[in-house]
């Protein structure tokens, strides 16, 4: 929009009548009278330093907001805006920028042409038909203005939250060491399984491994009497087993014995028969 | 675990980490032998929360995780540590932050129309840098604009255990209502009245209008029209 | 100042600061009208440091001033927030381990014995400190060398009751696929893994992973065991 149409827009004839019925109300608001001198006069409401009018387009986030701010400081419904009036002064207000040479935004500019737009859209003659449907002219910008008020709203909820640094801060405590552990690797059961068929496989094809058939409790129950047995020194044969592990856990036991009898690893020893048995490892690191 | 003892260890932990830690993450002090159920550590929290009472800290739940934080109440003194700390950010990041929280995800296009204004390539940064927002995808039209979303840190950052916290939005007021004013908006004369009279009333109920507050940003206004 | 609300400011301050605070730089946390000898000062922090009996944390007094930490008691877990998972084991070591389990007793010269080739002394060693082998006894020959077993460490890692629950050779041989198999072995196991299938998607909802945060965590590192 060029600066001589947005100015006839700001200077419709209908807007001086307004202009001049409202008069009494305007007072505190000077910036009505741009065309005088403006930086002295610039709205006291906005508390403009005269060497840093600038701030008039830093105060608002685009002409979305400074259309709020027109019709929030009269109190207005959003859902009422008198447009003609809106228009005017939002035009006063693109004036006093432009007059401060401040580089002009291109959004105030296509806002003063939305405006512009709708006000001579409600000034002609309604089609006498189809009243209801018809949308307003105006509904378009409403919807705009309610969909950023909302998220203005919500900006002004956030700064309200409490933050870190401004409202909290973490609360931590010194640590003498903060040497980075390492900690081993994971193992999955599956892998370590697969890893034993391969190196059976290997060993088959060398020819020198017999697949065990007893129970790996038996085994693990070996390791177990060894260890118990570690000393060195004879023990009671019945020493070695748990009652309270019942009937199999005796059986396992038991058969642990036999193993590791075979597998010359314990030696069992009877002075004579139903005399007790004791066992004693065959070999310790202690005694060797 | 004894329950002293662990109360303790969560304690010490949640002091020593430097960020907020979850359940699982307390749980993985604990070696395989000694695993610790979340419902003892949780047990551990509430207890060690209930000793905060009445102190100048507190241990408090946000989006990742427990985290001892000073008071709010005792903020200002704790806050002259540091003189001279950033703590204000501008209108534009506020609310181009707070439309990325309620309508993630979101364009920056898709920001700024709501705007009516262009979003600053350094508001995007700081917001990035701050890793309060990051890109969750790419809409799929052309130019493939990248869709922001917020992160835990910014829930963090607000205090927040999750988006649900979050001010509710406001609603918006059904757009019928125009219609009928329509009927009215034959010339300039109706609406000057309606000006008016809403001014009018407004002065009458006492409200304090801007330039008599002297409060200068246009914010401010929004904040009394609410709590009308 | 009342001496509770002192207490609380000086508590939030030390826990805040990152650094130890003099008494002097406490001070300095009040404005001139409110201003706090150092001997109350003094008696804050002596109040502070009798609430720590029977804490994770203490208040001490160093060079550069007063600082809460982490007491010596508990550090070995709250180390763990600063671990690392070291990368997956070798072969080698997963077959030496599955042997041990598998022929215990056993010795070292078996396992090389059955695997073809030497077995390095490190992979023995790790098992060893990872607690999962132990020497059982010795072998009656020339050099009385040591037999491994495993522990109940191993056991409880792979959650066995007991080394039953693990196939038989036979089985591990004669099937192609193990999958079936471990099913019916590791019932336990599977319950472990929805645990850090849950942990990991808390996970990847969030936004800074901790490791990007540089500290490490395990529970993370753990999923990547049981999604390889």
């Amino acid at each position: 929009m060029s600066t001589e149409s947005a100015q006839a827009v700001a200077m419709s004839p209908d807007e001086g009548n307004l202009a001049a019925a409202r008069v009494p109300q305007q007072q505190e608001m000077p910036l009505a009278v741009v065309r005088g001198e403006p930086v002295l006069q610039m709205p006291q409401d906005l508390y403009i330093p005269p060497d840093a009018l600038e701030v008039i387009l830093e105060a608002f986030e685009g002409p979305l907001d400074l259309l709020l701010y027109l019709i929030r400081r009269q109190n207005l419904d959003i859902l009422d805006i008198p447009v003609a009036e809106i228009t005017r002064q939002y035009m006063e207000y693109i004036e006093v920028m432009r007059e401060l040479r401040l580089e002009l935004a291109a959004e105030y500019l296509v806002m003063a042409a939305i405006l512009a737009e709708i006000k001579s859209r409600l000034l002609l003659p309604r089609p006498p038909v189809e009243e209801g449907l018809e949308e307003d002219p105006r509904a378009e910008l409403v919807r705009r203005l309610q969909e950023y008020e909302r998220f203005k709203k919500a900006a002004e909820d956030f700064d309200a939250l409490p933050r870190m640094e401004r409202d909290i801060d973490a609360a931590s405590a010194f640590v003498p060491d903060r040497q980075v552990i390492k900690l081993p690797p994971p193992v999955d059961l599956r892998e370590m399984l697969l890893a034993l068929r391969d190196v059976l496989n290997r060993a088959e094809l060398y020819g020198h491994h017999a697949v065990a058939r007893e129970p790996l409790s038996v085994r693990q129950r070996m390791g177990e009497v060894l260890r118990a047995l570690g000393d060195g020194a004879f023990h009671r044969f019945e020493s070695l087993f748990d009652a309270d592990e019942g009937r199999l856990g005796v059986v396992v036991t038991f058969l642990s014995l036999l193993e590791l009898a075979k597998d010359r690893l314990v030696e069992i020893v009877q002075e004579q028969p139903l005399a007790a048995i004791y066992l004693k490892a065959r070999a310790t690191e202690a005694t060797e | 675990m004894e329950h002293e003892k662990l109360k303790n260890i969560v304690e010490a932990a949640l002091l020593a980490a430097q960020q907020p830690l979850t359940l699982p993450m307390l749980g993985a002090l604990f070696a395989d032998e000694e695993a610790v159920a979340h419902a003892e550590l949780a047990r551990a929290i509430a207890a060690l929360q209930a000793d905060c009472d009445g102190r100048g800290v507190e241990l408090v739940e946000v989006a990742s995780g427990f985290r001892y934080q000073v008071r709010e109440a005792v903020h200002p003194w704790v806050a002259r540590l540091w003189s001279e700390r950033q703590t204000r950010y501008s209108r534009a990041l506020l609310e181009t932050l707070a439309l990325i929280a309620y309508r993630q995800p979101i364009t920056r296009g898709e920001i700024e129309q709501i705007r009516g204004v262009s979003v600053a390539s350094s508001i995007m940064r700081t917001l990035e840098e701050r890793e309060w927002i990051r890109v969750v995808g790419y809409r799929d039209v052309p130019g493939k604009p990248a869709l922001f979303g917020t992160t835990r840190m910014f829930l963090d950052y607000f205090n927040l255990k999750s988006l649900d916290q979050l001010p509710t939005l406001a609603e918006i007021r059904d757009i019928e209502d125009l219609e009928p004013q329509l009927a009215l908006v034959a010339g300039v004369d109706v609406e000057r009245t309606d000006v008016e009279a809403a001014a009018g009333t407004t002065e009458s109920q006492g409200e304090t209008p801007m330039h008599e507050t002297g409060i200068t940003e246009p914010t401010e206004e929004r904040t009394t029209e609410h709590s009308a």
